[in-house]
């Protein structure tokens, strides 16, 4: 049989390598992403060429004409005002009713899932209750909220209310000083406001809110006869308070969110019969009503009640009531019941699977247009994306069937169909998934979405089982529950479901940067290079190190040193968030926050601690080069090391050339990874293990990278492993430094197998050939790759699939490549919006090229 | 006797189109054919050369200074930019400017390996050979140029239990190739050309040993797979073709496939690098398709059992 | 000690103020501070510097201007 | 002086709401930029002053 299929006949000529889609042959290769989006509606093709992308690069805002508004930051101040003494956990109850009732409502042409978080749906809302340094920095900016003077009236009314201010004063201030610079550690969330959330959308959807207030009100009841109880015992009975308080609140806050929902009920109903002529836009504007009228009130009957449940509940909890970042839940696994009812059984909302994947793509023009008030930090880390929006889809049930369903696929076909970078997704997976769904997952990298990233389902799987252990209540997963995970964020797996999830970011995020922290571990904790500052402990001047092991000592020292900074951090903004930040509306739809009249942040059932080492890599192969250098080899000293990093290299050419030399990660290369095997599991994972945090279990590092793997390469001086002073670090948690790995990608992975202990998750950025994946061949290659990849017990891979060539011509001519798509690190971006320099450093990742440069060559022919 | 050992140029791991599966290519240097369009000018020499790079070269001198031979020099050029200057000819191969380089202007090409580092190496990716149905593959250059050490290679990794495949010109003594039948899985040959005398004056060795080898190969029932290579101005004819037809035609239930490769130009930077550009003669050859190959895919579709692809990707054949 | 003018100083109530450079954005955290981007390396990445007062703080390579997002890391 | 009451723009909230408050409406206004329209709805009052965007309605 001829296996190339039949040559394909094209300009007199015969292409000998037929691409999976024939129909791509007339397409030149630097423009082959702005063909490959296909949205599957007229409707989604019109919401997608006007989407309000919110995109921020190096600090700004893409787009014109995006700012901040003034509404949310107005309202929650004035209802603060206005609660003075009530308890607090009802005051943020209060708070947030005082939005929902009296914001602005936004309904756009077009949609169908319907709902906004701020004024306008330019602009996005601040919080000033989490940062006011955040909201001073926007009233610096171009996207000043206006009055700018009443933005900066509101600042300065939260200093004296907020975390930052009653966090502060448990730290040395030298400490805080150093978590500020965000250049060995992230700074603290109590003075960035940064936050991340795992609502559990499985309640909304089933049970509805009403059910919810009656849960509340019977609760109380019931607290109040336990309170009238004879004879009086105070040592229980005066628990109750706090918790009638608690219920109090969620039941103001469901009634808020209902009152809101209906809201935009009355605002479609007034539409259509007032301003819409288009009959038939105007009988789908009555049916959006109609949905928000029953939900998120009563439990969703179909899939469009769905969708719109969890967009009005993802808004709440992620946007309104409080900023966090995230969108973690299992997409596939949620829906799976109304996509029964609708598109199989067509009892409720009945529709076809076409309709479904529309539905999907709905959703993810919502996501792309979503405006995150956050603060400059966290706008300068993840370059040309508006927030970190990840969920998770794939790997297998409670019962460890498969887990990959019809709305599996709906949503990857509606995914590769709009092209769109967020939200972004993970694929678990399992052996036992279906092929039909990992053909799909392989077109969206195929056509270089760089996601769904992947990641191991049983590794995920096993450390839920793991965490349990360490409950404070012994109520962590159970071996069942272990099935139910999804990303939290970019890479960490964490619960989904009804309850314990996780609610705030002591448990998970934030980042240490260990390049930085070799940086100044060679100069006795002293920062020459970026701060002029003393940054850690002393910990010895390098050039007194006798032995390797006594550097090796000395990192772990400063490293343990940042690492009890930040987890303490993270640890004190959650015991205030649990007294000033509470989430009603969070905890109320939270089966265990409802049992037990406990506050979201404050309950704390499944530990899920981790932590980010985002450079590790830099640092690790400078402690390498060190090592045979200076210590195996003795060809240089110490002395005469550190004076070639102070000059940046320069009249010491030579001295590079060999530390440039010296065996680099991600070459399966014995000397170079035994060690920073040894690094990972010993320091990186080693130290971060022996902290207990707030849950009462251990600290586990999630290697990545985000944009942050350029922010702190500016910030780092010259470093062992030849790397000149500004130059970007490596780009994922445990990915070859750019242009390292010269042996391929088996033995990428092959290096990062060995790496197994005291670790969470590690990032894998993998750039492959762009030929050979369009190639009919690609499928089974990416395959076998695949299983590869799992028999070797790794965590994560992500792919970039994109030709240099198209790269190269977007940076000449960015506007017509605004559908050019790239892996950063966790998300995905538009290359447009990065900036020059960040661009470079992706063009610069190895292409993977599976034996030949040859085919780039032969599409470029076609 | 003591075993000649080649120079290596490249383990390649991952390699996907030197036979089936996912492989790793150990590509030998030094051939006694010299194909005036080879792809792979650096395996041609057997003794080591070094690829330079002028982009990356700052004329610094480093190399002038440690050069024994005379052959690197400096000088200055029309608009008084240094220019740096290599005679190949009076190089000894030192290698002394490539330690000297500061900047990675200069790298070796064709490094010594034992086989049992070989076999280390190449061992280190079982697990996608597992799931891909591939191997490695021993190519070149010409592996037969050392029939001791491939055979010894090729035992070895057989004795690892792996997919060994060998991708040879057949230009040696069949007494050199028959042993290598037992630990072989596949050989892959190239017939460049059926006109003997065309064979001799292009390619500078005779044409009837290989085709003897090959059908030697194929009576005895080895596992062959031929490549067609398909070159401007040499073999681009109707008449080529038809003896390539008539080829398969004969040997259509014994072949384990046959893999047309067209002419590329991706080894022409490599001749630059190598300084040889000059001596390249196919430099500026753009690869077309004519209407006799055109009319040549078309005839391949009657051998419907006979497993033909076009540039040598065989597949992924998951093991069971 | 000597100022070197080519590197930042501080100046109080300089009319030069790092804050109005086109090199300087804002500290990622607390806006009266910032990060000085003036140091590029060959390859075009910035080599950033700390700037401790935005507001009192300035150097001989100050220019007015605002940078586009293109030209950042 | 004009008040919301006036303006077409002013849609009473029916009673079988809960935000319903005698005198309280909606007020919805439509907008139109390069992206395309969109409507704005923000609880307001009968007797409120009228604003700038005030459109005398004719069904009054």
């Amino acid at each position: 049989m001829v296996q190339t299929a039949q040559p394909i006949e094209y300009r007199n000529k015969i292409v000998e390598f037929p691409l999976d889609n024939p129909s791509e042959k007339d397409i030149p290769d630097e423009e082959l992403h702005e063909h490959l989006a296909k949205p599957s509606t007229d409707r989604t093709r019109r919401l997608k060429a006007r989407c309000r992308w919110k995109h921020a690069s190096a600090g700004e805002f893409v787009e014109k004409g995006v700012r901040a508004g003034i509404e949310r930051m107005r309202l929650i101040t004035e209802a603060h005002k206005a609660s003075n003494g009530k308890p607090e956990v009802i005051r943020r109850a209060l708070g947030l009713e005082n939005i929902l009732s009296k914001c602005t409502i936004v309904l756009q042409e077009d949609e169908f899932i319907i709902g906004y978080h701020a004024e306008d749906p330019n602009m996005f809302p601040l919080y000033p209750e989490l940062s006011f340094m955040a909201v001073q920095d926007y009233n610096i900016s171009d996207y000043a909220p206006q009055p700018v003077s009443e933005s900066q009236e509101i600042a300065d009314y939260w200093i004296p209310h907020s975390l930052q201010t009653k966090a502060s004063k448990y730290f040395d201030p030298v400490d805080l000083g150093r978590m500020f610079n965000v250049s060995t550690m992230e700074a603290p969330s109590f003075a960035t406001g940064y936050n991340s959330v795992v609502p559990p959308y499985e309640t909304v959807l089933e049970d509805g809110l009403l059910a919810r207030i009656q849960l509340a009100e019977e609760n109380i009841q019931n607290a109040r006869k336990e309170m009238e109880k004879s004879p009086w015992d105070a040592t229980t009975g005066l628990e109750w308070i706090h918790k009638i308080d608690t219920w109090e609140s969620m039941i103001i806050a469901c009634k808020a969110v209902i009152n809101w929902a209906r809201r935009h009920a009355r605002l479609c109903a007034i539409v259509a019969e007032n301003f819409e002529t288009d009959p038939q836009r105007k009988s789908e504007l009555l049916e959006i009503a109609d949905i928000c009228e029953r939900i998120p009130a009563e439990p969703c009957k179909g899939l469009k009640d769905a969708f719109q449940a969890k967009w009005f509940t993802y808004l709440i909890c992620h946007a309104i009531d409080r900023y966090a970042s995230g969108f973690a839940h299992k997409e596939d696994k949620l829906l799976w019941p109304y996509y029964q009812k609708s598109v199989i059984d067509k009892t409720f909302q009945p529709m076809t699977y076409a309709d479904a994947v529309e539905m999907v793509e709905m959703e993810r023009l919502k996501i792309s247009e979503h405006g995150a008030g956050k603060s400059r930090a966290y706008r300068e880390i993840f370059p040309g994306s508006n927030d970190l929006f990840i969920f998770t889809i794939g790997g297998l049930n409670r019962d460890g069937s498969d887990g990959c369903n019809d709305m599996t696929d709906a949503i990857l076909e509606a995914t590769r169909n709009i092209r769109t970078t967020e939200p972004s997704m993970v694929f678990r997976w399992a052996p036992e998934g279906r092929e039909k769904t990992k053909r799909l997952v392989f077109e969206c990298i195929r056509d270089g979405l760089g996601f769904p990233s992947i990641k191991h389902d049983k590794i995920g799987t096993e450390q839920m089982k793991y965490y349990a252990q360490f409950s404070k209540n012994n109520n962590g997963a159970t071996d069942e529950e272990a099935h139910d995970w999804a990303n939290v964020l970019c890479m960490s797996p964490g619960l989904v479901g009804r309850r314990k999830t996780q609610k705030t970011r002591s448990e998970g995020g934030g980042s240490i940067f260990p390049a930085k922290i070799l940086e100044i571990t060679l100069n006795n904790g002293y920062d020459w290079s970026y701060t002029d500052m003393q940054m850690g402990p002393e910990t010895g001047h390098a050039e007194n190190f006798k032995t390797f092991e006594e550097l090796w000592a000395a990192y772990k020292k400063q490293y343990a040193y940042a690492m009890d900074c930040v987890i303490r951090a993270k640890d004190v903004s959650r015991y205030f968030e649990a007294r000033y930040l509470q989430a009603p509306f969070t905890s109320a739809i939270d089966d265990g926050c409802m049992e037990l009249g406990e506050d979201a942040n404050a309950l704390s059932e499944q530990p899920n601690g981790w932590h980010n080492p985002i450079t590790t890599v830099v640092a690790a192969n400078s402690l390498v080069a060190i090592k045979k250098l200076i210590f195996d080899e003795k060809k240089y000293t110490m002395d005469q090391l550190l004076d070639a990093l102070k000059a940046n290299w320069e009249g010491y050419e030579k001295m590079q050339k060999d530390f440039r030399q010296a065996p680099k990660w991600g070459n399966d290369d014995e000397y170079a990874d035994t060690i920073i095997r040894d690094f990972y599991e010993d320091i990186i994972g080693g130290v971060m293990a022996k902290i207990v945090n707030y849950s009462g279990g251990p600290v586990l590092p999630v290697g990545q990278g985000v944009g942050l793997y350029m922010e702190i390469g500016s910030r780092t001086g010259p470093t062992p492993d030849g790397r000149y002073g500004g130059e970007a670090a490596d780009d994922g948690g445990i990915s070859p430094y750019m242009g390292s790995d010269k042996k391929g990608p088996t033995a990428v992975l092959k290096s990062v197998s060995k790496v197994q202990k005291n670790q969470k998750a590690n990032l894998l950025n993998q750039r492959l050939s762009l030929p050979i994946m369009r190639s009919k061949h690609g499928f089974d290659i990416w395959h076998a790759y695949m299983k590869a990849w799992h028999d070797l017990n790794i965590d994560h891979i992500q792919f970039n699939v994109v030709s240099t060539a198209e790269m190269k011509a977007a940076q000449k001519e960015p506007e017509k490549h605004a559908d050019l798509i790239v892996r950063v690190a966790g998300f995905s971006a538009r290359f447009v919006d990065i900036p020059t320099y960040g661009q470079n450093t992706i063009i610069a990742r190895n292409e993977q090229q599976f034996g030949a440069q040859d085919f780039e060559y032969l599409n470029v022919d076609l | 006797m003591v075993m000649k050992t080649p120079l290596i140029t490249e383990i390649q791991r991952f390699s996907l189109q030197d036979g089936p599966g996912i492989r790793s290519t150990i590509f030998i240097k030094g051939c006694p054919l010299h194909c005036p369009w080879c792809h792979n000018p650096e395996t041609q020499d057997a003794q080591p050369e070094f690829y330079y790079y002028p982009d990356k070269c700052t004329r610094c001198g480093k190399c002038v200074e440690v050069c024994q031979s005379g052959a690197t020099s400096l000088s200055i050029g029309p608009n008084k930019q240094p220019e740096l200057n290599i005679d190949r000819k009076k190089c000894v191969r030192c290698m002394q400017c490539v330690e000297a380089c500061l900047y990675g202007a200069r790298t070796v090409v064709g490094k010594s390996f034992s086989i049992a580092e070989i076999v280390q190496e190449v061992l280190s990716d079982r697990l996608f050979y597992g799931h891909s149905g591939g191997g490695v593959t021993i190519s070149g250059g010409e592996p037969l140029m050392y029939p001791e050490f491939t055979l010894n290679l090729a035992r070895a990794l057989k004795e690892e239990g792996l997919d060994v495949a060998i991708e040879t010109s057949c230009f040696q003594k069949w007494a050199r190739i028959a042993p290598l039948v037992q630990t072989t899985d596949l050989f892959i040959v190239d017939i460049k050309s059926f006109d003997p005398q065309q064979h001799k004056k292009v390619i500078g060795k005779p044409l009837e040993p290989i085709l003897d080898n090959i059908q030697h190969l194929i009576a005895i029932g080895a596992n062959v797979r031929i490549h067609f290579p398909i070159i401007p101005d040499f073999n681009d004819l109707s008449s080529y073709f038809e003896q390539c037809l008539s080829f398969i035609d004969r040997f259509q239930h014994q072949l384990n496939g046959v893999d047309i490769l067209r002419y590329h130009v991706y080894g022409e930077k490599k001749y630059d690098l190598l300084g040889r550009g000059d001596t390249y003669t196919y430099k500026n050859v753009k690869p077309c398709i004519s209407n006799e190959l055109l009319m040549f895919a078309k005839a391949l579709k009657r051998f419907n059992h006979v497993n033909i692809t076009f540039d040598g990707i065989v597949g992924i054949k998951p093991n069971k | 000690m000597t100022v070197v003018k080519s590197q930042m100083y501080r100046e109080n109530n300089t009319s030069r103020p790092c804050r109005n450079c086109k090199w300087e954005t804002p500290d990622p955290t607390d806006p009266n501070q910032g990060q000085c981007t003036v140091n590029r390396t060959a390859a075009g990445a910035v080599w950033k510097r700390w700037v401790r007062d935005a507001q009192n703080m300035t150097c001989s390579r100050y220019e007015e201007g605002k940078l586009s997002f293109r030209e950042h890391v | 002086m004009a008040t919301c009451a006036e303006c077409s723009f002013f849609f009473q909230i029916p009673e079988n709401y809960s935000d319903h408050e005698p005198g309280k409406g909606d007020c919805v206004t439509e907008k139109k930029d390069e992206k395309g329209k969109y409507w704005l709805s923000k609880p307001t009052f009968a007797d409120s002053a009228s604003c700038a965007k005030f459109n005398k309605s004719v069904n009054l």
